[in-house]
């Protein structure tokens, strides 16, 4: 009996201030500061509240919070992936080319979905067979990917018209109002953007795969240890990440109706700091996808903020980085605060 | 649509006073910075309010986003320095619909959409192939018979680069001998290695002109045929009539520098005032720039008129 | 030999590691039905032996037969599929998700909208409750329970699968007495349910009590695979340690504690130092010379009272805190070492061991850190030192070279041990200083405590063997529920059962938990 | 243990097979032999008089080289306490920056050299601030630094690419980058210097240790009474400290500073060099001649992109796959091959006895 009341003791200790988790802290704090600077925004220049405005926050940034979930799943398992900028670049270079040459847009963006699984793997081979670590395996792709966009082709290229990439950019106008700055609008990227996010939430949540992810982040050797399918696992990861940074590629492009070898330099950094922004620890084991995406859409408002406020052109980096810095600063101290351990 | 009102009082209040949106490249040294300063400082002058939006690492969708968030801001109008020629067709639809006026400055963009083509009042700035084709005409003359080259390209894929190529590939006679083209990322200190490099790797064929894309790789090129003691052996060709260029050209380090002239702001100015003032403006103004040979060089730098 | 036909056949198991032939041509035979012990003392081979049967190293020589099926597994998830559930020596469990998901991870109760949480969760709290858990709550981060509690985690995650092997590699090490007859239940049912148990103990009672069959190796070498009941206990010994019993003194009587003469300082007092949430406020003398025992259950407090005196945690304000009569506040490791405190953690792995540097360098970093970065310490100095507590600590193998976490479990602690005694320190706190360690090596190292005591240093003896505190102990703090209950003075009258009584018998009188 | 000593093969053999340092040797001269094979002047060495020193291809390979080595150094300790520093090209282009522009403004070289030198210090100590007392995330804060750095160059400057070529008593710094000592390029021998230096200090004082044992395990080592804060505090200053030099370098070989590509995407071939040096991104062991040697590597691979010719859109792939083709070469997998296959056979043989 005295195991009984020992133990209820215990118990009830470690419930007790974990009432609701912690982990979560970072991510919740990220939305309210999210909330807080678009409150800022409107009050200063009393644009930030219009349809329009979030209209484009979503549909030019479709790409970037795909990105970001895609850097989610690496990043939970204290791996990353540079290449997806690269990435973007190959896909829409060739998905381009061929419809130039009169492919069928969707015969098109297969190729192009496909050749992100060539890369995702080319990387999951690197790492899993030759363990080399991710962030020099998936920097090699990214060389990689890069180079052979632009043997391909260093113009830049234009979707034919009429070609189907079309259906993806058509606006859809929710609200329809006599200025373009009221209307809410959408389009197929969007949409698809929502639907991957939904996917990596179901992944991550309601799957064993997605479970092992955050296992891996916690301690590979355990995972492995526990009988966890690591190996298996980590192909998944990078070929998803390879294969989401292809899809975003196809928003992309659709949206721009053109291609070049050079588009997507830095997006990976972006999207690393979305996810970051978003709680998401980059040693792993903790964050979400959802806070990737409210990361994602932080990223995205601290540059017109930044020109709303007339930053002299030399120091505009500089505010951003602050801004970046002030955020994350801000995020430390919420969960300092909030006693979780170290 | 837009308040009226002369734009020429200088309301320190808004009240007025017409806000312009500009998308940038962003201050990149050389031509870039003296450019966009030069458009800052016009149209402050001409008493506009102008939100400056620079992008990173010539990333097209920020430029893309800024833009947007411009229609959206409903400026008076929006200066376009686009950092590629094409993907804007969207953009300048949205701006179109909502009448805002576009001028590109720099570089001209290809629009294949009748909508979006109506958003574009005019382009204004100099031209690339026209640097190129200099390039090519001065080493024509200076080689009439022929000779060993290389090109120090700037950064694979920019549409500079193809453009001033395309113009030095008209006029370049064909007894001159391209040995090789490398890129240097238009930076002094990689076009120095890269040059070093080929100096070595053509000792034997023998190099007689280097033709830089722009004087930051030019600077280099310099101080690598220096270090070769070939100083005075080899033609080099710089762009853009940056100062320093100019000084290199003037002491001999380099032969001839064209000019790809960044000031233009005043002309930008101007045509957006006439075009929201009801004027109509020039579908395309080009901005004339000058090449400068060790003579006109000095002159230059000694009339002390230069900006940048 | 017998009538029934063993599940598992390994036969002339040789591994090499770099350096090391860790095993050499052992055999091992599991039969359904049984409890199987392996025997060795610390680096025979068991947990090697353990690895090479689920895979997780290669073996260079040897057959492994399942079933009758000629095996090569790779990895733990093979073996699990083939019907084998280990649970290896050091805890492997994931820190960074809750209890529940430790339990359940890979088995998750699946619904037609993937992973049913609810479902999941109630099956981990019966899968904890077996092992006496049932109070935990499946939402607790793991990082929150101790390790004791994390151990009995990853036993109740062995049981998830429906093995027809288990593996339990020293799965008692932290538990006590209690946790020990819990697990005890669970082995048996499971054991009767026709499962082959392979069992890793170095306490000669618990392997009496339930095993039927034992291996025992020395050396990584293939002793002799014998029926436990007919084999007496020195028989064994002397198999396992290669030298006959007796010369394994029994250490330490009952002892009475010293007397302090007037005036004597104790080397640390302290007044009501308590950090809330993991230990209420106490009150503690520790002098010269005397050995001070922390007895109680597992979470009593016990880790979190020595790390208070360490400054591993910083304790809540309104306590004080007297080194031989001056107040100080050790706020941290560093000052606690500075002021000649030391401590040995109970998480070996976690905060003991730096793995990838070698044993010579595990053994000096803690003096080193107090004398600072840039005063290195002499080679020659260094040598002695390590030399030193290589052999008196018998470390196997007796090579400086190698990057600790190749060592056994045991060695990896016989270092650490070194690593606090290299610092001289006036008071040494030892927290579970024998878990994982064989008779041979407890024996010296409860012998190197007396001998410390001897030359006048103070130690704090932390261990769940009640029955090693009692022994050692002049002085014995009884814990419970992080409350510090009472006060022993040991002696004759005393025994394991006043302990035991006096925790069962109090009840907390402030009721309300820290 | 049993028979320790009794092993199969060469024990010197093995150790050379598995150590990575070997394997980066070898990438170094097969890279050497195919550009030797491709310009056949390539190992060509001859006195050039008007800079007093050496001249040639490998010369210049070495003169490219300093750069790497210094940042390679600074990024080898931050990665060994499982960090990251991705302001180092940065933090070049800052100092870089400064210095121009120091000289131009009519500042004594040295104090301009001194000056640029602390405020490399200053941000590598204000990431060790970030990382360190407030705990952020190596990675994010220094990507932070990344672009904020970039944003004080171009403040110092004003957005120009200031150029000193011109500025009297410019000559120690234009030495620095361009000089030889007895016909060696004097950058390289000031950067083999300092990371010599920086080598014994580490591993004659405990100062490395203590690095390494952060990296491995930060609550252990608090425990042993290291102060882990000190610790990163200390490794992010250096790096800042290093890339300013190498800042330095870079901008003094020109005397010319590229606001926008001084020191651009240095970081990436930092953290290569250092992984090719086989210091593992997960902290821990490093070794300081190992990323000299990747140091070294890179520039060579940078030297036979020029010299095959490589068209320039093709180089990132060469340079991708000569990186891809080290790091498999180095994989265990590889070169444990050969014992993996004996171990294979000999199973083999034994199941085969068994069965007979
Ligand atoms: N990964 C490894 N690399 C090199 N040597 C190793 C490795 N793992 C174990 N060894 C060596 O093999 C021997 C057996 O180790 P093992 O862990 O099996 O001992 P053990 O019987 O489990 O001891 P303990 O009771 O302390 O756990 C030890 O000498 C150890 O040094
Ligand atoms: N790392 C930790 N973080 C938070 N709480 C902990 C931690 N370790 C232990 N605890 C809690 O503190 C209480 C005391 O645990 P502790 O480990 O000190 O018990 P103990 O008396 O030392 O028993 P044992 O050492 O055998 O586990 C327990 O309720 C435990 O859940
Ligand atoms: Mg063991
Ligand atoms: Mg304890």
């Amino acid at each position: 009996m005295t195991t009984a009341t020992r133990k209820a003791a215990k118990a009830t200790k470690a419930t007790k201030g974990f009432s609701f988790n912690p982990q979560m802290i970072p991510t919740i704090t990220a939305v309210v500061i999210f909330i807080l600077m678009l409150v800022m925004g409107q009050a200063l220049f009393g644009t930030y509240a219009r349809l329009g405005f979030f209209s484009s926050l979503f549909v030019d940034h479709a790409y970037l919070i795909i990105l970001a979930v895609a850097m989610t799943l690496p990043i939970l398992t204290g791996g990353i992936d540079l290449s997806v900028g690269a990435i973007v670049a190959i896909t829409s270079v060739v998905g381009v080319k061929m419809t130039m040459a009169g492919v069928p847009a969707f015969v098109a963006i297969i190729v192009m979905l496909l050749l992100g699984v060539v890369f995702g793997l080319l990387a999951g081979v690197l790492i899993e067979e030759f363990n080399m670590q991710p962030f020099i395996a998936t920097l090699s792709t990214m060389f990689l990917a890069r180079g052979i966009a632009s043997m391909i082709s260093t113009d830049s290229l234009t979707l034919p018209e009429g070609n189907n990439f079309d259906f993806i950019s058509q606006d859809i106008k929710i609200i329809d109002r006599p200025k373009i700055s009221h209307d809410l609008t959408i389009n197929v990227g969007v949409i698809i953007a929502v639907l991957v996010v939904i996917f990596g939430y179901i992944l991550l949540h309601k799957t064993r795969t997605g479970r092992t992810i955050y296992a891996i982040g916690g301690s590979r050797s355990s995972a492995e240890l526990m009988g966890l399918p690591a190996k298996r696992t980590n192909y998944i990861i990078y070929l998803v990440s390879g294969t989401l940074a292809a899809l975003a590629s196809v928003v992309y492009t659709a949206n721009v109706g053109s291609a070049k070898n050079t588009v997507g330099v830095g997006w990976e950094l972006d999207a690393i700091s979305s996810v970051v922004i978003g709680g998401t620890l980059i040693t792993g084991g903790f964050g979400y996808v959802l806070g990737s995406v409210i990361g994602a859409l932080v990223r995205s408002i601290i540059d017109p903020l930044t020109s709303d406020f007339g930053v002299p052109a030399e120091w505009t980096t500089i505010v951003v980085g602050a801004m970046i810095l002030i955020f994350v600063v801000l995020q430390r101290a919420v969960t300092a605060l909030s006693g979780d351990k170290k | 649509g837009s308040s009226n009102g002369d734009a020429a009082d200088n309301g320190s209040s808004d009240s007025g006073k017409k806000t312009v949106g500009f998308v940038a490249v962003g201050p990149e040294g050389g031509f870039r910075s003296a450019n966009e300063k030069d458009i800052q400082n016009a149209f402050k002058d001409a008493g506009f309010d102008l939100i400056y939006s620079p992008t990173s690492n010539s990333d097209q969708s920020k430029q893309i986003q800024a833009f947007n968030k411009f229609v959206n801001d409903e400026v008076d109008a929006i200066i376009l320095s686009s950092t590629e020629d094409s993907g804007w067709d969207d953009s300048l639809k949205k701006a179109a619909e909502a009448e805002i006026p576009v001028f590109t400055v720099d570089r001209n963009v290809d629009v294949k959409d009748a909508e979006a083509k109506k958003a574009i009042v005019s382009h204004i700035g100099p031209s690339n192939e026209w640097c190129g084709q200099q390039a090519a005409e001065f080493l024509n003359e200076q080689y009439p018979d022929g000779a060993n080259g290389i090109i120090l390209e700037g950064i694979a894929g920019l549409s500079v680069v193809k453009d001033r190529q395309t113009g030095f590939d008209s006029k370049i006679a064909s007894n001159q001998k391209v040995l090789e083209s490398q890129s240097a990322n238009w930076s002094t200190d990689e076009a120095k290695t890269v040059t070093a490099g080929l100096l070595d790797k053509y000792k034997s064929e023998g190099i007689k002109w280097i033709w830089a894309q722009n004087d930051e790789m030019a600077l280099g090129a310099a101080q690598a045929v220096d270090a070769a003691g070939l100083k005075g052996q080899v033609t080099i060709i710089g762009n853009d009539g940056t100062e320093a260029a100019l000084q290199a050209v003037a002491d001999g380090d380099l032969a001839f520098d064209i000019e790809y002239n960044p000031i233009f702001g005043k002309e930008t100015a101007q045509a957006v005032k006439d075009y929201l003032d009801g004027k109509d403006v020039e579908a395309n103004i080009e901005i004339d720039s000058k090449t400068f040979t060790k003579e006109e060089a000095q002159a230059a730098l000694d009339s002390g008129e230069r900006q940048y | 030999m017998t009538d029934k036909q063993p599940i598992v056949v390994m036969k002339g198991i040789t591994i090499e590691f770099p350096g090391v032939k860790a095993l050499d041509g052992v055999d091992l035979r599991l039969f359904p039905g049984e409890v199987h012990a392996l025997m060795g003392e610390n680096g025979a081979g068991k947990s090697t032996m353990i690895k090479a049967l689920t895979g997780v190293y290669k073996i260079n020589a040897g057959t492994i037969v399942v079933d009758g099926k000629p095996q090569q597994f790779n990895g733990t998830l093979d073996a699990q599929n083939a019907g084998i559930a280990t649970v290896y020596q050091e805890v492997n469990l994931c820190t960074n998700l809750t209890v529940g998901e430790n339990v359940m991870l890979g088995h998750e109760v699946r619904g037609p909208l993937g992973i049913n949480w609810k479902k999941t969760h109630e099956a981990a709290k019966q899968y904890l409750a077996q092992m006496g858990l049932e109070n935990i709550d499946p939402r607790t981060p793991l990082s929150s329970i101790s390790i004791a509690m994390q151990q009995l985690v990853a036993i109740a995650r062995a049981m998830v699968i429906d093995a027809k092997v288990l593996i339990l590699d020293e799965p008692t090490s932290s538990l006590d007495a209690n946790e020990v007859q819990d697990l005890y239940k669970i082995m048996r049912k499971v054991r009767d349910s026709g499962v082959a148990i392979l069992f890793v103990s170095h306490f000669l009672d618990q392997i009496y009590e339930i095993c039927d069959r034992m291996t025992i190796l020395r050396n990584g070498r293939f002793i002799k695979e014998v029926m436990v009941k007919d084999t007496p206990r020195n028989e064994l010994i002397g198999m396992m340690i290669g030298k006959s019993a007796e010369e394994l003194s029994q250490i330490g009587a009952k002892k009475a504690r010293r007397a302090v003469d007037a005036g004597e300082k104790p080397i640390v007092s302290i007044k009501q130092l308590g950090k809330k949430g993991t230990i209420n406020p106490v009150d503690l003398d520790i002098y010269g010379g005397e050995v001070v025992g922390f007895a109680g259950l597992l979470g009593s407090g016990r880790t979190e009272l020595g790390r208070l005196l360490y400054g591993a945690d910083k304790p809540d304000a309104g306590g004080s805190y007297e080194l031989k009569g001056k107040t100080v506040s050790i706020s941290d490791p560093y000052t606690a070492l500075k002021n000649k405190i030391a401590y040995s953690t109970e998480n070996r792995r976690d905060e003991g061991i730096i793995g990838d540097l070698t044993v010579r360098q595990n053994m000096l970093i803690a003096l080193q850190a107090t004398r600072g970065m840039l005063k290195p310490i002499p080679k020659k100095e260094a040598d002695e030192i390590v030399a030193k507590y290589m052999k008196e600590l018998n470390v196997q193998p007796p090579d400086p070279d190698r990057p600790i976490k190749n060592l056994s479990g045991g060695n990896q602690q016989k270092v650490l041990i070194g690593r606090w005694l290299a610092t001289h320190p006036d008071l040494l706190i030892l927290d579970e200083p024998t878990r994982g360690i064989d008779i041979g090596a407890k024996a010296e190292i409860q012998q190197v405590v007396l001998d410390l005591a001897e030359q006048g240093m103070g130690v704090v003896f932390i261990s769940s063997e009640l029955e090693e505190v009692v022994r050692l102990s002049d002085n014995i703090e009884v814990l419970k529920d992080r409350h510090k209950i009472a006060e022993i003075e040991n002696g004759d009258t005393v025994s394991q059962q006043t302990i035991v009584d006096t925790i069962s018998n109090t009840t907390i009188s402030t009721g309300k938990e820290a | 243990m049993a028979d320790t000593k009794k092993k199969a093969g060469n024990p010197i053999i093995k150790k050379l097979l598995g150590s990575n340092l070997t394997w980066s040797v070898v990438a170094l001269l097969v890279l050497i032999v195919i550009c030797t094979v491709f310009s056949d002047g390539f190992l060509s060495l001859r006195w050039n008089d008007n800079t007093g020193g050496l001249a040639g291809p490998l010369i210049t390979v070495l003169q490219e080289s300093a750069r790497y080595l210094m940042i390679a150094t600074g990024m080898t300790l931050v990665i060994s306490t499982a960090g990251i520093d991705l302001s180092v090209g940065s933090v070049m282009a800052v100092s870089g920056a400064a210095a121009m522009q120091l000289l131009v403004s009519g500042v004594n070289v040295w104090a301009a050299i001194l000056l640029s030198l602390l405020i490399g210090l200053a941000i590598g100590c204000f990431n060790g601030m970030l990382v360190s007392v407030l705990g952020l995330q190596p990675f994010i804060t220094t990507l932070i630094m990344m672009l904020a750095g970039r944003g004080l160059a171009k403040v110092i400057t004003s957005g120009e690419n200031t150029d000193a070529g011109s500025v009297a008593g410019n000559g120690p710094l234009k030495w620095m980058a361009n000089g030889f000592i007895l016909g060696i390029p004097a950058n390289f021998i000031i950067a083999l210097v300092i990371v010599a230096i920086v080598a014994l200090i580490c591993r004659k004082t405990a100062m490395g240790m203590m690095i390494e044992s952060v990296g491995i395990n930060p609550e252990a080592s608090r425990m042993t009474g290291i102060k882990p804060r000190k610790i990163l505090f200390l490794v992010y200053a250096i790096s800042g400290l290093l890339a300013a030099v190498a800042g330095l370098f870079a901008t003094a070989s020109v005397m010319r500073v590229d606001i926008s590509k001084t020191g651009q995407d240095l970081e990436m071939y930092a953290i290569l060099a250092v992984v090719i040096g086989g210091t593992s991104l997960l902290g821990g062991k490093f070794s300081l001649a190992g990323s000299a040697l990747g140091a070294v590597i890179i520039a060579m691979i940078r030297k036979t992109i020029i010299t095959l010719g490589i068209d320039s859109a093709a180089t990132p792939a060469f340079f991708a796959i000569v990186v891809i083709v080290i790091c498999v070469m180095q994989a265990p997998k590889i070169h444990n091959l050969g014992a993996e296959i004996k171990r294979k056979r000999a199973l083999k043989e034994q199941a085969k006895a068994v069965a007979a």
